[in-house]
C-alpha cells in the first residue's frame, strides 16, 4: 500500500508494466519531457529513456494510427488524449482500425494498445474540453472501456489495461488527478477489467456510476437520511459487469444510474435498458437516471458545478424516488430552476 | 458596443500610432490575466500571447471588417486588435456577462461577427478548413471578402491543416493561412515536433505561395498581409504566411516555461515588437518619448478600469446553460 | 405526388431547396460530375453549376469544416459523407464545432449545414462500410440527427434539413436507395424535424424504430398473429419525438425498439430509459430492444441477413413477450443460435 | 499454407520470372473477378488492380517477409505479389472460409502476417500512421525490418497522409511510403483534387526524400523500393515513393469509368506491365515466346482451379460472426 494521487498512480502503473514488459512504450503530446500536461507520465522519460517514452507532434490520428501499428506487430503501446475531445480528430484509428484488426486478422492480430484520455468538468476548460464523450467508443465492439475513480482502481486498472490484448480506452476524470488515497501497488494491485466494484453497500437502491460520478454516489449515500445504497463503481464499462448490477438491482428494487455525461446518449440508458429487461419483476420503482443536462458545459465555476450531477442532487433525486415511487423530474424541469 | 467595437477597428486599420497604441492595450490585458488568477477572479486556463502582438495588428490593419478570421484559443490579443473591448476580452476569460459571448465560454472562446472574429477554436487545426469555407462563401457570394486562419506552429502538423489548405488550393479560395510559429507547441520546441525549419516551406505541396515573415515587425505583418489578401480577392486564390514570432509566457497558466533555453527570451526581447514599433513611430516623428509614456499609463488605466468592471460584472445565471443549444 | 427511389427523392429535395435558396451549396466526394457514388445528387451540376456544386478531395475534416466555415458565414451546406464511417475521420467538425457554435458565439452564430451519409448493412461492404453510427452523434447538444426510412420522408425531412439552422446529421440507409414510393413534392411535402411518423397503428405494443428497421417493423406487424403494433418511425433522432413514443406507450403498455446497431450504446437505449422513468406505471411487460447483436458486420450474405434484426425476429420476440410477459432473450443467446 | 505462402514470396524476391509469373497471375484473377458478381457469385463490391501490377510485384520484391505491409482494399494484387495464394485472396473475395481472414472481410478485408501484410485497409489513408506505428515496433526493438504504406493518389490529400509521414519523419522511423497514382481518386483524375503534379514532391515537406518512379516497370519500382527500404533499414529514415500507374478497370465494380478521356486507356496499355516486362525477359533470354505463351494458359487454368476451389467452399457460418470480436 502506498499513499499517492491519481495522477501519480497512473505514472506508477505505467511505470511498473515498463519494468515488466520491454515491449510497453509510451508517447503522446508533451508525455515525455515534460511528464505529461496532468503529469501522469512523470518518471518515465528519465527510467525508461527516450527510445520507450517519446514526445509527438499534434497529430492524434497519426501518433494513434502508429500506436495501432505498433500494437499489431508487438508493441504495447500507451498513448495519452490529453483532453477526451481530441480523439475528435482521430478516432477512426481506435474504432473503425484498432477495434477491428482482431476479427479483420481472422484473429492472427492483436492490438493491445491503450488510450488514456482526460475527461469531465470542473476544472473551468470551457465547453470543448470538458465532455467525457464515451459514447463516441461505446458500441464499438473490439474495444474496451475503463473508467477510472480515485488512485486505488486507476493504478490497478491502467495495470490491466496495459496488460489486455484488446484495444482498451481507459477515462480519467481529470478533476481526480490531484485526489489522494491508499493505493495497493505491485501485481496484487491489478484489478481485472470487466468487474464491477461496490465501494459501498445497502438495501434501498442501487447506484451505479462511474469515473467522477463515484464520489458523488458515496458522498451522496454516506450522507442519506433514511435509506441506503448499493453503490456500484462499474470500473470497466464495455463490457459492463451486468451481474453484479443485475444481482444488485434484484436486491433493493431501485435503479439510478450517475452519469456525467448529457441525459441524452449517456451510459446509463444502455445499463437501464439491459435491466429492465431482465429483472422487470424485482423492480419496486422505475429506474432513473441523473444525468448533466443536454447542453454545453458552460465556463464559469459555479455554473459548471450546477451542471454537474451533486451529491447533493443525487440525495433529492433518490429522496423522492423512494418517496413517492414515481420518477421525480430532472432539476432542469422543475420549476424556477433556470432563474 | 458593435460601433465601439468598429470603431477600434478602423483606427487599427487606418492608422499606426493606433497599432502602437493596440499593442499596448494587449500586453497590458494580458500581463494582468495571470494575476486574476492568483486573486482567485479567474478559473480554469488561459493562453495569452505577450511578445505576438505585432502579428495581431498587423493582421488586423491588413483586413476588413467583413473578412472571416479563424482564430485559436490564444486569441485576446487578435480579438482586440480586431476591435473588440478589454471588457468584452476580460470579461469572457473571468466569465461574465460583459464577456463577448456572455461569460459562458473562457478564455479560449471569444467571438464578434461585426468584425469578422468567429467563435475562437480550442481545437488544434480546426479553424484552418472553416476558413476555407468561409472564403467559400466569399467566392460563391462574389465578394472581396478573405478568409484568414491564425493558428500556430504545433498546429501546421495536424491533418485539419493539410486538408484545409489543400482544398483551398484546388478550389482557388480567397484565403491567408497565417501561421503563427511562436517556437513552441505547447512545451514542446518546434525542431522536436516539425522536422523542417519553415512551415511556410508546405505552400509547395499546396501549389501557393509561401512566405516566411518577421513576425515581430507590424509593418512587415501588415505588408505581408495584405497583399496575400489582395492576391486572394483578385482571384489568385491563398497563400501560406509563416510569421515568426515568440511567446514570453508559458504555453498555459500553470506553465512556467522550465523548458526554454537560458537566453533565449531575453534575445527575443531585444526585438520586442512593442518597443520597437514604438521607437519606429517616434523616429519617424509620429510619436514623442513623452507620448509613449502617456500611451502606457493611459492605457494601463484603461485595462485596469476594464477589469474593475469585470469583476463587479455580473455572472452568467443558470438560464444561460439552455441558451442557443438548439435554435 | 410523384412516385421515385429514395436516392431520386434526396437529389430533388435537394436541388428543390437549391432553387429556393441562392445559399445552398452541395459539395463532397465524386457527388458533382459523376453526381454522387449513390447518384443522390443526380442532375445538380447540370443544373447549379459548378460555383455551387463541387467535387471535393478525399478530406472529410477538410470539407467538413469547410462547411462549418461556409454556413458560418452565410451559405447553407449539404455535404455528403459517402459511408458514415468516414466521420471517424472528421467528427470534431460536426461535433465539436458545428454543434456548438451557436453556443459559443452568444447566438449571433448559427451553423445551417447539412451532413448526408449513407449507413447500414446488407450490401455486402464489408465491417468497415456497412455501420450505422449514430452513437458518434447522439449526445452532442446542439446536433440534429434525422434518419430516414424511405422515398417520401427521404425528401421531406432532407428539405426541412436544409431549411434548419442548425447542423443536421441525415442518415440515410444505403440498402433503401433503390426502393420506389410515392413522394409529395415541393413545400407541402416538407416535414418537419423533431417529430415521429406513424405508419401503422395497433394496441398491443409499440414498435419505435428509424431508418431501415421501419421497412422490419411493418413487415412484422402487417404478418402478425394475433397482435397489432403502433409502430413508430422516430424520423427525427435528436431531439426524438418523446410525446409521440409515450402517448402510444401509454395506450398499448408495450414497447419494443427495433434498431440497426448493435446492442450496445444504441439509442434504442435512450428511447427505454426515458419511457420506463415516464410511463413505468403504464408498463404491462418489460420493455425490449431489439438490436445487431454486439459484434462486427460481417461479410457474405447470410451472415449480414443474419445480423440484422429481421421482420420474423421481431415477430417472434414481440409474441413471446406477449405470451410471457417477460424479455425473451436475443437470438444469438439462445441455445443453439451459433451453430 | 504459411509455408505455401512463404515459397510464394521468396519466389518473387529471388527470381524475376517469378515476378513476370505472379503478374500474370493477378492479372487472370482480377479478371475474373466482375465475372463472379455477374454470377451471383460475390456481392458488395471489389477494388481490382489491374494494370498496376508492376507495383504489387516489385515492392513485394524488395521487402522482407518480416517487413510490415499496410496495404488498401485495392490489395488483391499487393496480397499475391506478397505470397497470399488466388485461394486465400478468392476465397476472401467470395466469402468463403478458404479466404485469407475466413471470409468474413470480403473484398477490402485481406491479412497474411506469416508475410508482413497486415489487415487492410478500407478507411482511405488510415494505413500510413499505421505503418509508422509497424517501423516503430522495427526501430524499438532494433531489428533492420521496415514498415511500407501503399495508399493512392487521393490518400495523399488526408490528414492521416499528413500526420503520419511527419510523424515517421520526426521520429526518424524504418518506413517506406509508397503512393500508387493511379491517376484517379475514385472517378476524381488527379489534377480536380489535388494542385500539383507529383505527389512526391511532398516530401519537402516533411525533410526527407520523395523520388518519383515509372510504376509500369517492374525493375524500377524494384530498384527504388530496395533503396528506400535500405535506407531506412540502416537507420536514415522514411522516404516517399510515387508510382505513376494506371488502373486499366473502373474504381469499383459499379463503376464502368465513363469519365475517362478517349485514348487514355489505350495509351498507357502501350506500356502494359506484364507485355512489357514480358518483352524484356524474353530479351534477356531469361524466357521463350514460347514460356510466355505457356505461363498465360498454365495460371489461367491454375487461377480458374482456385476459383471453383472457392465456389465449392463454405461460407462461415454464423458463429463466425462472434468470433475475434474481445478477446
Ligand atoms: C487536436 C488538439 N490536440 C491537442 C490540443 C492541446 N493543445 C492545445 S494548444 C496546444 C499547442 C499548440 O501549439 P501551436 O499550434 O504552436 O500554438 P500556440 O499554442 O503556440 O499558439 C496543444 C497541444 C488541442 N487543443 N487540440
Ligand atoms: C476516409 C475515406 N473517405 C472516402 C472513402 C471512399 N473511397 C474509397 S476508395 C476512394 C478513392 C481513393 O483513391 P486513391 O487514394 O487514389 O486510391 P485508388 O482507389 O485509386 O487505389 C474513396 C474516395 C474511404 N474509403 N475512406
Ligand atoms: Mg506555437
Ligand atoms: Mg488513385
Amino acid at each position: 500500500m502506498a499513499r499517492m494521487r491519481m495522477n501519480q498512480a497512473i505514472a506508477a502503473a505505467i511505470a511498473d508494466e515498463m519494468r515488466a514488459n520491454p515491449d510497453v512504450v509510451v508517447f503522446g503530446e508533451d508525455v515525455a519531457v515534460a511528464e505529461g500536461p496532468f503529469k501522469t507520465s512523470a518518471g518515465l522519460l528519465a527510467e525508461f529513456g527516450p527510445l520507450r517514452v517519446r514526445d509527438t507532434p499534434i497529430a492524434e490520428m497519426g501518433f494513434m494510427g502508429a500506436a495501432v501499428g505498433a500494437a499489431a506487430t508487438g508493441l504495447r503501446p500507451v498513448t495519452e488524449i490529453m483532453f477526451v475531445e481530441f480523439l475528435g480528430v482521430a478516432l477512426d484509428q481506435l474504432v473503425t482500425e484498432a477495434a477491428k484488426f482482431n476479427y479483420l486478422s481472422g484473429g492472427t492480430v492483436t492490438v493491445p494498445m491503450v488510450m488514456r484520455a482526460s475527461v469531465g468538468a470542473g476544472l473551468g476548460f470551457g465547453c470543448q474540453h470538458s465532455q467525457v464523450m464515451e459514447s463516441w467508443m461505446v458500441g464499438s465492439p473490439g474495444l474496451k472501456i475503463v473508467m477510472v475513480s480515485g488512485p486505488h482502481n486507476a493504478y490497478g486498472l491502467t495495470r490491466a489495461a496495459i496488460r489486455d490484448d484488446n484495444p482498451v480506452a481507459v477515462l480519467e476524470p481529470r478533476a481526480l488527478y490531484a485526489t489522494r488515497g491508499e493505493v495497493t501497488v505491485g501485481v496484487e494491485g491489478i484489478i481485472p477489467l470487466g468487474r464491477a466494484a461496490r465501494p459501498a453497500s445497502g438495501d434501498d437502491i442501487t447506484l451505479v456510476c462511474g469515473g467522477s460520478t463515484v464520489r458523488t454516489c458515496l458522498a451522496a449515500s454516506g450522507d442519506a437520511d433514511g435509506w441506503t445504497a448499493d453503490v456500484i463503481d462499474l470500473q470497466t464499462l464495455q463490457p459492463w459487469d451486468a451481474e453484479t448490477v443485475l444481482n444488485s438491482v434484484r436486491r433493493t428494487g431501485r435503479l439510478a444510474t450517475v452519469e456525467e455525461c448529457p441525459y441524452s446518449g449517456g451510459w446509463g440508458a444502455d445499463i437501464v435498458s439491459t435491466v429492465v429487461a431482465e429483472a422487470f419483476g424485482d423492480l419496486q420503482a422505475p429506474p432513473i437516471r441523473l444525468t448533466a443536462p443536454d447542453v454545453h458545459v458552460p465556463f464559469g465555476k459555479e455554473l459548471e458545478q450546477r451542471y454537474l450531477p451533486s451529491a447533493e442532487y443525487v440525495a433529492t433525486q433518490v429522496g423522492e424516488l423512494l418517496a413517492t415511487g414515481e420518477a421525480p423530474a430532472h432539476w432542469w424541469e422543475r420549476d424556477g430552476a433556470l432563474v | 458596443m458593435s460601433s465601439e467595437v468598429l470603431a477600434r477597428r478602423e483606427a487599427v486599420r487606418s492608422d499606426r500610432r493606433a497599432r502602437y497604441e493596440r499593442m499596448v492595450e494587449i500586453r497590458a490585458l494580458e500581463d494582468k490575466v495571470r494575476g486574476l488568477f492568483a486573486e482567485g477572479l479567474v478559473h480554469g486556463t488561459t493562453h495569452t500571447c505577450q511578445g505576438q502582438e505585432a502579428v495581431a495588428v498587423g493582421v488586423a490593419a491588413a483586413l476588413r471588417p467583413s473578412d472571416a478570421v479563424c482564430c485559436t484559443y490564444r486569441g485576446h490579443g487578435h480579438a482586440m486588435a480586431l476591435g473588440l473591448t478589454p471588457l468584452q476580452v476580460c470579461g469572457e476569460i473571468m466569465g461574465r456577462t460583459v464577456g463577448s459571448i456572455g461569460g459562458v465560454g473562457g478564455s479560449m472562446h471569444l467571438c464578434d461577427m461585426s468584425v469578422g472574429l468567429l467563435p475562437t477554436f480550442a481545437i488544434v487545426g480546426a479553424g484552418v478548413p472553416v476558413a476555407a469555407g468561409a472564403a467559400l462563401t466569399a467566392q460563391v457570394r462574389g465578394t472581396d471578402d478573405v478568409a484568414v486562419a491564425l493558428f500556430g506552429d504545433g498546429a501546421a502538423n495536424i491533418g485539419a491543416f493539410h486538408e484545409g489548405i489543400n482544398l483551398a488550393a484546388i478550389w482557388n479560395l480567397p484565403a491567408v493561412f497565417i501561421c503563427e510559429n511562436n517556437q513552441y507547441g505547447e512545451y514542446s520546441p518546434i525542431a522536436t515536433t516539425t522536422p523542417i525549419a519553415n512551415i511556410a516551406d508546405r505552400a509547395g505541396g499546396y501549389g501557393i505561395p509561401g512566405e516566411v515573415v518577421d513576425g515581430q515587425d507590424a509593418d512587415l505583418v501588415f505588408a505581408a498581409v495584405e497583399s496575400a489578401a489582395a492576391r486572394a480577392r483578385s482571384g489568385d486564390g491563398p497563400s501560406l504566411l509563416e510569421m515568426k514570432t515568440y511567446r514570453y509566457a508559458g504555453h498555459s497558466r500553470s506553465d512556467t516555461a522550465p523548458y526554454r533555453p537560458e537566453g533565449e527570451f531575453e534575445e527575443w526581447y531585444q526585438r520586442d515588437p512593442i518597443n520597437s514599433f514604438g521607437a519606429r513611430l517616434v523616429a519617424e516623428g509620429l510619436l514623442t518619448e513623452g507620448d509613449i509614456d502617456e500611451i502606457a499609463v493611459s492605457t494601463a488605466a484603461r485595462v485596469d478600469a476594464a477589469v474593475e468592471e469585470c469583476a463587479a460584472a455580473a455572472a452568467p445565471g443558470v438560464a444561460s446553460m439552455f441558451e442557443n443549444v438548439l435554435v
